[in-house]
């Protein structure tokens, strides 16, 4: 099979130009963010970094600082993220191991949650959370968060459990181990390389969610990245594209150095878990 | 420690895979379960070993009845085809596992397993994780951990499988001489019939959840019980020949054999020959044919010939022979060593 | 219970409970919601009792009888010996003497007017605004504009002004605050023409941005498929960050991309091509970039699955392609493709269902306008319910909308079930004590 | 309410007993504001210090903390939040939002009336301008006390309109001619396209509108004879010949090339630049435009560029108008009826003069009551005096309905509709019917 770049040179070509649209982009959102254009034009002029004073300064006095928003952000990408993986290395481990009565069910119930239109429930969830008393909490967006990606989160975590060997499984037991330390001791390090996917990709999810603390946390208390960065567009008194692009640049370096890092893991996720 | 399988019967939804099956195996004893895929054999494997529930039927090991014991408390070790060691711990914590699942401390762990794997001739590998290991230490590595934990019986699933040709030799005696040298009874999995017979004291050959003949592997050679127990066992096959008794065996029009001794028979039968009692240096009557096939095999050739009903018959004749294809032969039976079936395949 | 159903129930118990209050209790309120007129106006959770002045001209046509009304619309306040008493018990009796005297039998329409006379008391006013706002309600005889908690202190407040027996009934309905079961949400639905169109919208959104998704994430796989693994690498990255990239970041780019002073404008000009909202001119363009949008992040999850899944093809097959004369259009035609059968199928199915019930997306991008040309049926939902400029959420008709995808959820999902193999998926643990 | 009743006797019982330290918190939320508009919350705070100060000279310590918040997604997202804290037991004390949500938010026993705890006859509130208390007033009762006040007046640039052939003295009478109905807005639209034909703006700049729904719109169909409610029985009216005549005039100004056909959803920041330099010859927005064009857009001489009158009448049937649609101060339903009783003392307080001029001219908004043309800062303030002046003796304002708020968004997507030539004018109106009798029922007059 030939490789080459100079035989490719028509396919790099046409991906070269249907990713330009992209990679202008990526690239302005880069440049425009330390630099200052002309007026009307896009060619920067000066290079400055006035655009990120948001980080040392309040841009408008009603605004909460973008280090707590950034905490806040964190502490929920955070703990959804823990959340997903705990409820999900476990539920998925009894799907995909463990003999129980209505395993069927679940199962069907499992397939059947994991294409669920569930962003329609959002009315109902708010009801939920307004009973729990966790309306306009950090935690209560957590929870709903971390209960969305649930069904996801157990279906990659059985996909990867249904791949280790059941004779390890059974040897386990034979050496007189109970099923769960079998579990904790044998199978989950045999997931390992699934959770860690499972983790940085919930994690991402976390940290792009816009639309749950939009509706469920509007206090000023729970605002995250996506919410303060969405008000600071909105606010149509402020046209400042330098700006939006110095937050959102922000924003996204926690992405792009854990995709950095870690973008083998994250196509992995993809590779084990919707093998369908 | 003598393990009594008594009217066992399994079931998979319902499917029902064993019904009714008894087995016992002595003490010290190292018996063979041997079958085709999907004979049940593993399964018969896995409810002595607990991890499998028996559905109908009884499990006694010596006086204990273990019938419903769950795998972690029966006496029982296992070594699976693909060994199942823990990728994730090294040869010692892997051999250590069982008895650390005993709490035993630290010092007695180390020390059992040093025992052991001097026993098994892996002492040098016991810090490797076993991805670094060969096929054979693996099994080693496995056979170790099966046996550290000092159980009754060990359950071996066909432990030679993963193995390429050298090494299976190798481990045949290997396990043979741990499996003596411990004492333990033991079951072996298999469809291999020369690893059951060189390996086992019994074989228990099984075919569709039913155990069709239990008994020593010679025995089971010079006189098996069914058709199908001798189409099993010997390589190259028995050749089977469709006959009619009438106080002689009728080979279609032109070839005939005597009635063999002792067997009393009329009608349709099926006669087995099996390829080392037959041939032209055999003594005994003979039969007619063409030789329609020359397989050489270096010490001896594998020759085929079709007699004039187009049944086809196997002779192993040593090399530096002269015969070729399409020759007409006359070749004699060894009578005495063949086997007769009835049209349901019992021996006659 | 044995030992393993402990376990795998215990273990199953976290999820199950997540799955539980957050799908499972949501769906259940989502139906009942949609049988019922909740809004603003009649709050979530239940109501309360109230006949406001606005309420009076509608009851005769709740069946109320004239006779009651008037006696409702009646006035407010009025010094009478028994709300005197009342006062002088609070505020001593020479201030309800010169009130007597002053106002004895007189008939305030509103408090205002009350609390003015209580404020002019020659001898001793009340002073505080406090008191005399107490004291005004000592002399309260009407019931308009009263709260009540619950049905029964309704009725013994309309027993007490003497409302007749037979209108109590219709006068305590149409004094109910709350929402009420109803069927008219799905009437509405069905009649109301934009229902159409919002449907017609999500199934142009959905079929467009499949199609896209699909067909490019199979070119994007294939193409990098045949590239060094650097250059695949890189292009593979360009696609997946819109992936990973905040949603709100990402639409802003596009926002930049398109507005009338943004990078297509910009770089038009020169060609005298005016500038334009690119995204906003028309429905046309709109569309165009709501596709597109979603469709750069859908593309790359069928670039990673369709790229494993070529991975997965022996590549001895397009040796043997090569050795008999196949051109690379033919190896994918002939060879590859083929095989990709099953992760095509996939995506599809998985994207249906996940594109008919998002609008994250079109929210941040064009907010289902101009004109509502981009509003699907998922973006209605959510604006009817929960988001819009009056700030009137209509959560019953929104539970409505939600509810007929929650059916084509369940409905499409449970087809999946067949497809993919179930039986498979679900084949017996292999440990059974 | 009978048990706040309650609640208020056993307090003024206990009223005797001194009270030791107690601390209320108060939270405000305000919609729709900008930076400029800090005063919403600020004031509030001001009034909790004088409030405080007031208890400490009766000798109570009341402490009170004022959290303010504003940075929400837009109107929409505001009342969302409103709403759903609400419903969820924890709305914030007061909110400063249209008046428009008073006959919905009253009606799901969100507000309380504020005329529960203040007196309505005692300053400042007696100071206020009655029709402006009356639009903060619905079913006979005082619901809130009006924040700000502002109308939108129809802008146009006067240099466009000398070029176009009108005299310096022709351009100052331009507002009394068209309140007096002599110059309409299609005389409005024949200027405009000459403006556009002559180049003096470009095409689509002759007439360049709101780019969002808001209340601007209902004053076109004003323009137009249309009627929000009937007075007589409080219902809300569709007139179907002004809904028609409205949509055909902007479709007008769509075909005759004076507006965009995709002019809606143009980017705020683009049209305030636009419209405050001369890009534009007739537009229409908020009083509260003259800061955002004076200050960040730059125009250095309003008065010298650009004029402003009533929005003009379409027809003989309508009237020139202008709709003012001032921000309320409410006071939202607490457990605590004290916390109630606060909250509507500090939003009395946060109407004096002094406080409510600091936000009517910081944020270019107009006066709530008579006293503050007095001040010196008001006074000082040529747009405040002549917008009070022109404007506000004819503004009229939107009903409190509880099912405006559909009536409107209804209205607004069928004019949306037929601007973008989605719909005829005919279709559209067809359509918004149809929706109208659907969701409003029996609510609704169809004329």
């Amino acid at each position: 099979m030939n490789t080459s770049i100079k035989g490719n040179w028509i396919l790099i070509l046409a991906l070269t130009l249907f990713s330009a649209p992209l990679v202008i982009m990526y690239g302005f959102q880069l440049i425009d963010s330390v630099s200052r254009p002309a007026p009307g034009g896009i060619i920067p002029q000066e290079w400055e970094l006035t655009n990120w004073r948001f980080l040392w300064e309040p841009i408008d006095s009603a605004r909460p600082s973008i280090w707590r928003v950034t905490f806040n952000t964190f502490v929920f990408a955070s703990t959804t993220a823990l959340l997903v993986c705990a409820f999900s290395i476990t539920a998925a481990y009894a799907l995909s191991r463990l003999n129980f009565p209505a395993r069927r069910f679940f199962l069907a119930g499992l397939i059947m949650l994991h294409a669920f239109p569930t962003i329609t429930l959002i009315i109902a969830i708010f009801i939920v959370l307004q009973f729990l008393g966790l309306y306009d909490s950090l935690m209560g967006v957590i929870l709903v968060k971390a209960a969305l990606e649930l069904p996801f989160g157990i279906w990659i975590m059985k996909g990867f459990y249904d791949s280790v060997p059941w004779e390890i499984e059974m040897a386990g037991v034979q050496d007189g181990a109970s099923r769960f330390r079998v579990w904790w001791e044998l199978i989950l390090p045999q997931v390992k390389p699934g959770l860690s996917a499972l983790l940085i990709f919930s994690f991402l999810a976390g940290w792009s969610e816009f639309i749950l603390p939009l509706v469920l946390a509007p206090g000023a208390d729970a605002q995250v990245l996506a919410t303060y960065m969405n008000a600071v567009i909105a606010d149509d008194t402020r046209p400042d594209y330098g700006l939006f692009k110095a937050i959102g640049m922000f924003y996204a370096l926690p992405v792009i150095a854990i995709y950095l890092l870690f973008q083998k893991r994250l196509m992995n996720i993809y590779g084990g878990g919707t093998k369908g | 420690m003598q393990i009594k399988l008594q009217n066992f019967t399994k079931r998979f939804g319902d499917t029902t895979v064993i019904e009714d099956m008894s087995l016992s195996i002595a003490s010290g004893e190292m018996i063979a379960l041997l079958g085709p895929s999907g004979c049940g054999k593993s399964t018969t494997l896995f409810a002595i070993s607990g991890i499998h529930r028996i559905d109908g039927g009884s499990l006694h090991f010596g006086d204990r009845d273990v019938t419903t014991l769950p795998p972690q408390d029966r006496p029982v070790g296992v070594v699976f085809q693909n060994y199942a060691l823990y990728p994730h711990m090294s040869v010692a914590e892997n051999i250590g596992f069982p008895l650390r699942v005993q709490k035993l401390n630290t010092a007695e762990i180390k020390r059992r397993v040093g025992e052991m794997a001097e026993l098994v001739q892996i002492g040098n590998l016991l810090k490797r994780r076993p991805q670094q290991l060969s096929g054979g230490q693996q099994q080693r590595v496995a056979l170790a951990r099966a046996l550290v934990r000092k159980p009754d019986v060990l359950l071996l699933d066909e432990p030679l499988a993963n193995l390429d040709a050298k090494l299976r030799l190798e481990m045949r005696s290997e396990i043979r001489r741990l499996q003596r040298e411990t004492g333990i009874t033991a079951i072996l999995v298999t469809h291999d019939q020369i690893e059951a017979m060189s390996m086992c004291d019994r074989i228990a050959l099984m075919r569709d959840g039913q155990i069709e003949q239990i008994s020593t592997p010679s025995e089971m050679y010079e006189r098996p019980a069914s058709h199908y127990v001798a189409g099993f066992l010997g390589n190259p096959p028995i050749s089977f020949l469709k006959a009619e008794a009438n106080g002689k065996l009728m080979l279609g029009a032109e070839n005939s054999l005597p009635m063999p001794q002792g067997v009393d028979a009329s009608g349709p039968i099926t006669l087995g020959i099996r390829p080392e009692h037959f041939g032209p240096q055999h003594q005994g009557p003979t039969v007619t044919g063409r030789v329609s096939f020359i397989e050489p095999q270096g010490r001896e050739d594998l020759i085929d010939v079709t007699l004039p009903d187009n049944q086809r018959l196997r002779a192993i004749v040593p090399a530096g022979h002269d015969f070729a294809l399409g020759q007409d032969v006359n070749w004699q039976v060894d009578l005495s060593r063949t086997h007769l079936f009835n049209a349901e395949g019992n021996r006659l | 219970m044995n030992r393993q159903t402990l376990l795998g129930w215990s273990f199953l118990s976290p999820a199950l409970m997540a799955v539980v209050m957050f799908f499972l209790l949501p769906v259940i309120l989502t139906v009942v919601f949609a049988f019922t007129n909740m809004s603003t106006s009649t709050g979530i959770l239940g109501g309360e009792y109230q006949i406001s002045e606005s309420d009076l001209r509608r009851l005769p046509a709740a069946g109320v009888s004239n006779e009651s009304v008037e006696m409702l619309a009646g006035a407010g306040y009025a010094v009478r010996p028994e709300t005197l008493a009342l006062f002088a018990s609070d505020f001593g009796d020479e201030r309800a003497d010169e009130l007597d005297a002053l106002h004895g039998g007189a008939v305030f329409d509103d408090r205002r007017a009350i609390e003015r006379a209580l404020k002019d008391l020659r001898r001793d006013p009340i002073r505080s605004v406090r008191d005399r706002k107490a004291a005004a309600e000592m002399f309260r005889i009407s019931i308009l504009g009263q709260r009540y908690p619950t049905e029964a202190a309704f009725a013994d407040a309309i027993a007490d002004i003497g409302v007749p027996d037979a209108d109590r009934a219709a006068l305590t309905e149409a004094a109910y605050t709350g929402w009420t079961f109803t069927t008219q949400n799905f009437e509405l639905l069905w009649e109301l023409p934009a229902t159409w169109r919002y449907a017609m919208n999500s199934v142009v959104y959905v079929v467009l941005t499949l199609a896209f998704n699909v067909s490019f994430g199979l070119f994007l796989a294939f193409s990098t498929f045949y590239l060094p693994t650097r250059t695949a690498q890189t292009f593979r990255a360009i696609w997946f960050l819109p992936r990973i990239l905040p949603p709100v970041l990402y639409v802003l780019m596009w926002q930049w991309l398109t507005w009338d002073q943004g990078f297509i404008s910009t770089i038009l000009r020169p060609f005298g091509i005016e500038p334009i909202n690119w995204m906003r001119h028309t429905a046309t363009h709109a569309w165009t970039f709501i596709v597109l949008i979603n469709g750069c992040v859908g593309a790359s999850l069928g670039m990673i699955l369709f790229s494993s899944s070529l991975r997965a093809i022996p590549e001895t097959q397009l040796y043997a392609a090569q050795v008999d004369g196949a051109n690379r259009w033919q190896q994918v035609r002939f060879v590859l493709l083929p095989q990709m059968r099953w992760p095509i199928l996939f995506i599809t199915s998985y994207q249906t269902l996940s594109l008919l019930t998002s609008f994250e997306y079109i929210l941040l991008a064009t907010d289902g306008g101009p004109g509502r040309q981009t509003e699907v049926w998922a973006l209605a939902a959510y604006h009817t319910a929960l988001s819009n400029y009056g700030g009137n959420l209509e959560y019953g008709l929104g539970a409505a909308y939600a509810l007929a995808l929650v059916i084509i959820g369940i409905l499409l999902s449970a087809l999946y079930l067949r497809f993919f193999n179930f039986r498979e998926l679900v084949a017996k643990p292999r440990i059974e004590q | 309410m009978k048990q706040m009743t309650c609640a208020l006797a056993l307090l003024a019982a206990t009223a005797a007993t001194p009270v030791l330290a107690e601390d209320i918190n108060i939270t405000v939320w305000a919609g729709g504001s900008n930076d400029s508009d800090h005063y919403r919350i600020d004031n509030i705070k001001i009034a909790a210090d004088i409030l405080s100060r007031e208890a400490a000279i009766r000798g109570e310590e009341l402490n009170i903390t004022v959290e303010g918040k504003r940075d929400f997604d837009g109107w929409d997202g505001f009342k969302q939040a409103v709403t759903l804290g609400a419903e969820a037991g924890n709305a914030p004390n007061i909110v400063v939002t249209s008046h428009l949500d008073i006959a919905p938010w009253a009606s799901a026993g969100y507000i309380v009336p504020v005329e529960d705890y203040i007196d309505l006859d005692a300053w400042p509130l007696n100071n206020v301008y009655s029709n402006l208390m009356e639009i903060a007033a619905y079913d006979g009762m005082q619901w809130g006390v009006p924040q700000d006040a502002e109308s939108r007046p129809f802008f146009f640039w006067k240099e466009t309109m000398e070029k176009l052939g009108y005299s310096a003295a022709d351009i100052d009478a331009m507002a009394a001619r068209v309140q007096a109905g002599e110059y309409t807005l299609r005389d409005m639209l024949a200027d405009a396209k000459k403006a556009v034909d002559m180049g003096l703006v470009e095409e689509g700049y002759g007439f360049y509108p709101r780019v969002s729904n808001g209340p601007d719109y209902a004053q076109f169909y004003q323009s137009f004879g249309g009627e929000l409610m009937d007075p007589d029985t409080g219902k809300l009216v569709l007139d179907r010949t002004a809904m028609t005549e409205m949509y055909q005039f902007f479709v007008d100004a769509v075909e005759a090339g004076v507006t965009r056909k995709n002019h809606i959803g143009t980017d705020w920041d683009q049209w305030y630049s636009e419209v405050a330099n001369g890009k534009a010859a007739f537009w229409h927005g908020g009083t509260w435009h003259y800061g955002r064009y004076t200050g960040k857009e730059g125009n250095e001489d309003f008065f010298g560029t650009i004029g402003f009158t009533l929005i003009p009448a379409g027809n003989e049937a309508g009237r020139a108008n202008t709709v003012t649609h001032p921000l309320v101060y409410l006071v939202t339903d607490q457990e605590e009826d004290r916390a109630e009783e606060i909250a509507a003392q500090l939003v009395s307080i946060a109407s004096e003069p002094r406080l409510n001029t600091l936000h009517a001219i910081a944020s270019s908004h107009l006066a709530i009551g008579k006293a503050e043309a007095a001040l010196d800062l008001y006074a000082g303030d040529r747009w405040a005096s002549e917008a009070t002046e022109v404007l506000l003796p004819h503004a009229n304002a939107q009903p409190n309905h509880p099912s405006y708020g559909a009536f409107s968004e209804a209205m607004f997507k069928g004019l949306e509709a037929a601007w973008s030539g989605v719909q005829t004018p005919e279709e559209a109106v067809a359509e918004i019917e149809a929706q109208m009798s659907a969701t409003l029922g029996d609510e609704l007059i169809i004329r």
